[in-house]
């Protein structure tokens, strides 16, 4: 198929709906309103079910009630929308039912703004509802990923009947880029063996998270658990960017990846042995490349759009292996590439900094010192 | 067949939509009887293998257990929606909530209320037994003036919690809802009058006409301290003088009906 | 090679469409690009701008402090982008809303009447156009005609009938561009 | 001549809430304290003639633990039609 | 003051009183529903405000409310009811109101079952709402301690501006024990000066968590982190019991650190040099308390009532210095000292795992063993 | 003084209880003349130093920035139970909320009605202008039927979207309200009125009479496509036929007042 | 006679939404195409004679942007009351 | 010394009360205790537990796999905690409710007809009494005084008048298990 300019807010609807999805539940919200909007316009036109919700918390719910049918059902929201949807996230996921879920974040917390942001990384991978569960958390950089990622996360989801999660940041959301979507897959005719459908000749079906009796609910976590170590072992996805030779690695996701993408390649034109690692994947997140990594990289930057979410998942990953820095913008601002090359520049005229102290609290001093010398 | 011997008819048994499940409920509790009419309509009208129950949260928590019906288990409140996401991909099934009043009234009331403004062809059975009963015995929306609650030790003091809410009343307020009715279920008349309210309810969603919803007063022997029988007083000499039977939405394209 | 330009002026302008029709011009010439809004209320009565980078190479960050190139559509947007477009970059200003000269020396600038050639030309809704000619005139970035094409692949189906008037907007703007004096730092 | 019917108690399932005892238009039905249900319950039985099986028992059974029967007078039926 | 024979849900509430809370929201839940049936009872006779809300949604709102008038506000409920106040979480974080949540955990996801579980430790500790903001998390191991950090939690709370939890689980809420009530604090006569409180004679006040500029939410989020540095430095509360010379450390929070107790205390009867690290602040966590002993101690095991939430934060302070293994239990059971005795056992008798698995992974493999085993 | 020169006299001037803050409003919104009409009464009634006002989530979300008066901002929908935290432990200010329909209607919906339900003694000014504003013009649950919105390109269909819902109708059901009326800022004379309802809200409050809610039809310009003009003329010709201005609860203790 | 009054009309607030041209009854207002305010809006001027100080263009006005006079007549007050 | 106990039988039975009792005259006696019980709708018409750890030290885990001794007050309690009590242990059993012996051969039984002799003296609801008399005795965890003193102190108002029957409850116990064989196994 030939390539089109895409919103991705649209080419993330335009993508659920040639994977199949056949029923949606939203209500608008800034930035990914045009989501919404697309799924409005087209989803009638197919024949299939779009309905505004009264609140996020009944759109999530509703998901839920079509998710049970085993059909493709999905919700997109933005940062306090999705807020309202941790319960019902959390009962979707103790009842093992399949959805998929974009988030096109912005500034927080509360009710902040409606600029690109990164700072429900941690609500969104570790679970911002009640319980142990764990969600997939795809993390496009353009649009054409933003297409790829829809698609993969309603096939995952199915596949390991559980939440699949788009996290975007308003950026993606609202630019647009050249992109190919895919052809119009036909929609499912089969739904699952534990899909409640209210069909005769069988006997009936139940779908629910209780487990009143302890001992039951724990066999449900430890299904729900050996699953996740399923998906850990088998669905990692990530990028690498001038990784071969480098010496000083950047990692960061989504805008914040491809930002420092482009600091990356300064920072290679100015002669500095820099590379990039961008998971694709948050959750499972990329631990054991990471680590890999670390044995050889003389030094680690993690770039987010938020304090630094990502980057305890980092440590954690390298275990001290190597030395990790960090840079990140708050509150809906975007970093441009230069404040990243910048600490490139930083990292690698050395010394490395003592990893004894704290990589958030050394990069809020400098930022608070950038921050004063712009203002001046 | 000329045999001469009596023999004996089943006048009633126990519905096939049932399980053989015994219920966790208390002795009495009037819960019982209108799962028991619910299942007796889907019966009647061979709903069985085509209808989706969506349990709620409250002490009616395990109606899946006890139905012989496809089910899913809603979060607190939030059965409608539920309902909604499953009915609107499965417009032909028989999509039915069972709700309590704490579940509905309380934190569920912008779903509901929104459920019925959107006209949802869904069925709703409504048990106001005016109080939360699976948590202890709290104060519901629905609980009565000066009634002892574990919330409301002194009775419920309305110059701060307000009147009890009359959900079919306001709900026949909307436009969107078709069939809203009150009954109750304190004696065999009354659960007559009721199973004959949740056969047209199920009816109107056959037809397509829309949102439709049976509140039914029932009791809660246990938190009221009460023994049932006394319970079954209580309905009816305090709850209906607060909540009169009656329809309160009976569309024109429902009363065509004819069940 | 990247280039990267930024449109701005007042909502109601066409700054958000001009930047997309740019935008297609260079994805139909087998360019990568990148079109990226400001949004929300800001845009409500207020401002607003698009970043549009046009490159042989897949596209990192799809903003940029020190654009290479920035329409001004109105004063403010000079304002702006005066202090932030990159040395030796262009400033394309529209002379009607524009009343002030440009004090940076290390830029180029080129200057078109928008509002009156769109008027002379009949529609004020042609501003845009006339501006994106100038630029595409001063940076060639793209040839004019892409420019074209993707105004007649992507103009909706109502606003066909300006076509024509399109195609003159962009070739006042274009020579508008030539005219310009050369580039004073240049 | 009133019809003539009678019950079963289902015993897994009745609890001995007694709403049948009291609904019961001929006053036969009572708790068989004699009697305890695996869930530690007496449960409800007929003791005295005079079951019409009316079912209002069963109509007010929230356990629906009970199934009613009533008497098919004998009569003569057409030995083919 | 005497001891009185106190259960813990009532305990909290009533110390709550006592440390002047001027306004309780609730909505019934078990097992924390003795708290809201306590301040049903109390708050009304002593003229201050209870209100059963509609539902956790609305109860979190009026708590934001409350609490911008500057007085004491608090509220209370269980795992689904908590994750239905992410949204007001985090507007309540970014307006900086201070404001004291108790949560006492059941078992889950979803509706899980009302049993006893430490599952919500990532969703409280590290933010289940959208945005960057950190509260202040205190696990109470006791009735004496539920009461001493809810009077704690309050001051917290105010000192700086956030919110602090109550981080409890059923058996905290549902237990008796012998505790003392502090006396009744007298109520606040001056309310700070960020307070709206609709007075006369001076500026109007306002409060928001609104930030339209991402220049300005970032000074927000700036501000926020700052404070947040500051409470990791000055707030950290931990217990330790026979660490002196132990050679095998548990760590544990709450009941499991408390079940941890008796099992240390076995082994330490069969001649095993183990001792019991037990956080008491969640957020901050004790990091460089446990790096420390991670110096001296041969190996960790982590015990939780879940998969292993903490073990993360654990590991991400002891940086590799130690082996980390896990123990859990998950969906509302509570372990038993044996189970954990067992382990250590175990780890005592060597070798020391292999950190490069994982530690999750292998007590995985172990819990279901033993689960087969006890079904037979 | 027995000066011969023509003065001055003052008739009109802005309220006290406005700043000079510009407004975002989109020109000609009428949102501008509600904040403005409750600025005006609080000035009258002398209540700008002891109130406190609740913003929402819509258009009107910088509504603090336009009033000089102490205020917070609330969640999407939940400025009722906001309200409720505040005016709880300060019973003796001046608690109003200001919500769009999306709001209070939408997302809102139960926070709306448990507060009208509790007799929660606050005041709403709820802005009706059948449309999300501030997200670009998505349906709301006001939006007329057939009518075009960013989320139903093709005219509102209320097979599934159920017909409008009227707010004012719904809350004059629960016994908990004492002042639900309706108003228009359509032209002039209508303005008036819909000061003096809000007048009689605010007096209903500082009564101690209970909650009281003053629903504006008001205009969206830029989302319905039209001049500010037209936009009048809109909900005059359009609006106004679904949504009848009237009062629809006026309490007993309501109709005693003198206002 | 009708009474004689005059506006003012607060450039920063006016938008030149019109809505107070429509509604003045002596028809003497309009939007004053020469100028632009600080946001760039053509501010509203009246540009007849006839304004009654009627209040009625401030009424309606969302910006609160204009202030209403009415000339008070000259009349005899008593030097000392 | 820490001893555990844990009270078991239908809902209804007293058996929150009696541990509270328990706890009560534990903590007077300047013991530590924990009071912990099932909760929830488990309690709804089916079986109550508690467990109570009186102990000189301050306590671990309120929960214990193995109790030092149980009082089963109905036949689903044995059936749950005989396998359960800890070797040596001892089982307070319920005679009236319980129709069978124990199997087990390592721990002690005492037993009682508690039902029999609360309706002798006059109040079915002093069962739980009965069954605590017993378990003071046999374990000599607490003097029964201090027992009595904890009934006196906390038995509501309104059941302040069945303190002597109470009393009376809590020395049959005890001479019932004064009677009790001695464990098999002893
Ligand atoms: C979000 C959430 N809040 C609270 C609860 C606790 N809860 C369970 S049932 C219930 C009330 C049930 O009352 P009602 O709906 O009247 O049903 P009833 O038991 O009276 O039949 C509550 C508050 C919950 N499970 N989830
Ligand atoms: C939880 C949440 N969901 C959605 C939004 C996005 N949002 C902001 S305003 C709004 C609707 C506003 O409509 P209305 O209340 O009618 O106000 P209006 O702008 O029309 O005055 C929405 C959906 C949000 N801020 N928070
Ligand atoms: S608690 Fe009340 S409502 Fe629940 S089962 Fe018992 S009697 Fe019925
Ligand atoms: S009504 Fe049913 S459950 Fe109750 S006593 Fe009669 S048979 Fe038993
Ligand atoms: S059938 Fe009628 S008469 Fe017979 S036992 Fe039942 S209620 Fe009584
Ligand atoms: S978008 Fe509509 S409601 Fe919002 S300010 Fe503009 S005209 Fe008013
Ligand atoms: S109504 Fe107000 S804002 Fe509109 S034109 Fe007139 S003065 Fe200006
Ligand atoms: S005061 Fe009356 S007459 Fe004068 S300009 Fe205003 S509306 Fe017109
Ligand atoms: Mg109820
Ligand atoms: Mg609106």
């Amino acid at each position: 198929m030939a390539q089109e300019l895409l919103k991705g807010n649209n080419a993330i609807a335009e993508a659920a709906i040639r994977a199949g999805v056949e029923a949606y539940f939203g209500y608008p919200i800034t930035p990914q309103t045009e989501l919404l909007e697309h799924m409005a316009a087209r989803m009638p036109e197919l024949g299939r079910t779009f309905v505004q919700a009264e609140s996020e918390v009944a759109a999530i719910n509703m998901v839920y009630g079509a998710a049970c049918t085993g059909k493709r059902a999905m919700t997109t929201s933005s940062s306090p929308g999705v807020s309202l949807m941790m319960e019902g996230l959390s009962y979707i996921a103790g009842t093992e039912v399949p959805m998929v879920l974009a988030d096109v974040m912005r500034g927080g917390p509360g009710l902040g703004n409606i600029a690109p942001s990164q700072a429900d990384y941690t609500q969104m991978v570790h679970g911002g509802g009640h319980g142990d569960y764990h969600p997939i958390v795809l993390a496009p950089a353009s649009v054409q990923e933003a297409i790829d990622l829809t698609v993969l996360a309603f096939d995952l989801a199915e596949k390991y009947r559980t939440i699949a999660i788009v996290l975007a940041d308003g950026s993606i959301g609202q630019m647009m880029e050249p992109a190919e979507l895919p052809p119009m897959a036909p929609l499912k005719k089969k739904l699952p063996d534990w899909a409640v459908t209210g069909e005769p000749g069988r006997d009936r079906r139940l779908l629910t998270s209780i487990y009143l009796n302890p001992d039951d609910e724990e066999i449900t976590n430890i299904r729900l658990l050996e699953r996740w170590m399923n998906i850990r072992a088998s669905e990692v996805r990530y990028k690498e960017y001038y990784l071969d030779d480098a010496e000083f690695v950047v990692v960061g996701f989504g805008t914040a990846g491809r930002v420092a993408l482009s600091a990356v390649r300064a920072a290679r034109a100015a002669g500095m042995k820099a590379g990039l690692f961008r998971p694709v994947t948050l959750s499972p997140f990329p631990e054991s490349e990471l680590k890999e990594i670390a044995t050889v990289a003389e030094a680690m930057l993690v770039v987010e759009m938020n304090s630094g979410q990502m980057l305890d998942d980092v440590k954690l990953a390298v275990e001290g292996l190597v030395p990790v820095e960090f840079y990140g913008r708050l509150g809906g601002v975007v970093p441009f590439p230069d404040e990243i090359l910048a600490e490139i520049q930083r990292i690698a005229a050395g010394p490395i900094p003592d990893q004894n102290g704290h990589a958030r609290q050394r990069w809020l001093e400098r930022l608070a010192l950038m921050r004063e010398g712009s203002r001046t | 067949m000329t045999s001469s011997t009596p023999a004996g008819q089943v006048v009633y048994q126990r519905p096939r939509s049932l399980t053989a499940t015994v219920t966790h409920y208390c002795p009495g509790c009037t819960h019982g009887i209108s799962q028991r009419l619910v299942a007796e309509v889907l019966d009647e009208m061979g709903l069985r293998e085509k209808a989706i129950g969506v349990a709620s949260v409250g002490c009616s928590v395990f109606a899946y257990n006890y139905f012989d019906v496809d089910f899913v288990e809603a979060a607190h409140g939030r059965a409608p929606a539920m309902a909604t996401g499953i009915k609107r991909v499965f417009p032909d099934r028989t999509v039915f909530t069972y709700q309590g009043d704490g579940d509905l009234a309380s934190i569920g009331m912008a779903e509901v209320m929104h459920a019925a403004a959107r006209g949802e062809n869904i069925t709703i059975i409504f048990i106001n037994n005016a109080i939360y009963g699976m948590t202890g015995g709290q104060m519901a929306p629905t609980t009565l003036p000066g009634m002892r609650t574990t919330s409301t030790p002194l009775g419920r003091d309305i110059e701060m919690t307000g009147m009890p809410i009359r959900m079919s009343e306001v709900l026949a307020k909307l436009d969107g809802s078709s069939f809203v009715v009150r009954r109750s279920l304190h004696d065999a008349t009354n659960i007559r009058k009721a199973k004959k309210a949740i056969r047209t309810a199920f009816e109107v969603q056959q037809q397509g006409l829309g949102f439709s919803l049976v509140e039914l007063l029932s009791t809660c022997p246990t938190n009221w301290g009460l023994t049932p029988n006394e319970a079954l007083g209580f309905v009816e000499k305090q709850m209906i003088p607060y909540f009169p039977l009656g329809d309160y939405k009976v569309s024109d394209a429902v009363k065509a009906l004819k069940v | 090679m990247q280039t990267e330009i930024i449109i701005a002026g007042f909502g109601g302008q066409g700054v958000l469409f001009a930047g997309q029709v740019l935008a297609y011009a260079a994805m139909d010439s087998g360019k990568h690009v990148t079109w990226f809004p400001s949004y929300g209320p800001e845009m409500r009565g207020g401002t607003a701008n698009c970043t549009v980078i046009v490159a042989d190479e897949d596209i990192g960050s799809p903003a940029v402090r020190h654009p290479q190139a920035v329409i001004c559509l109105n004063l403010p947007s000079l304002d702006k982008y005066e202090p932030l477009v990159a040395a030796g970059g262009l400033l394309v200003l529209n002379r009607s809303l524009i009343n002030r000269e440009v004090t940076r020396k290390d830029v180029r600038v080129v200057e078109a009447p928008a509002n009156d050639i769109a008027e002379q030309l009949g529609d004020r809704r042609l501003v845009n156009s006339i501006m994106l000619g100038a630029l595409i005139e001063a940076t060639g970035v793209l040839p004019l005609k892409a420019v074209e094409q993707a105004l007649k692949n992507h103009l909706p189906a109502k606003h066909q009938r300006l076509l024509p008037a399109n195609f003159a907007a962009l070739e006042r703007g274009a020579q508008a561009a030539r005219a310009a004096q050369p580039s004073p730092a240049a | 001549m009133p019809a003539k019917g009678w019950i079963e108690v289902n015993e897994l399932q009745c609890k001995g809430c007694e709403l049948c005892v009291q609904a019961c238009p001929q006053e036969v039905m009572s708790l068989d304290k004699a009697r305890l249900t695996p869930k530690g319950y007496h449960p409800v039985h007929v003791h005295a003639e005079g079951c019409t099986g009316c079912a209002i028992c069963a109509i007010v059974c929230p356990e629906a633990a009970l199934t009613v029967y009533r008497q098919v007078e004998p009569r003569a039926v057409p030995a083919a039609t």
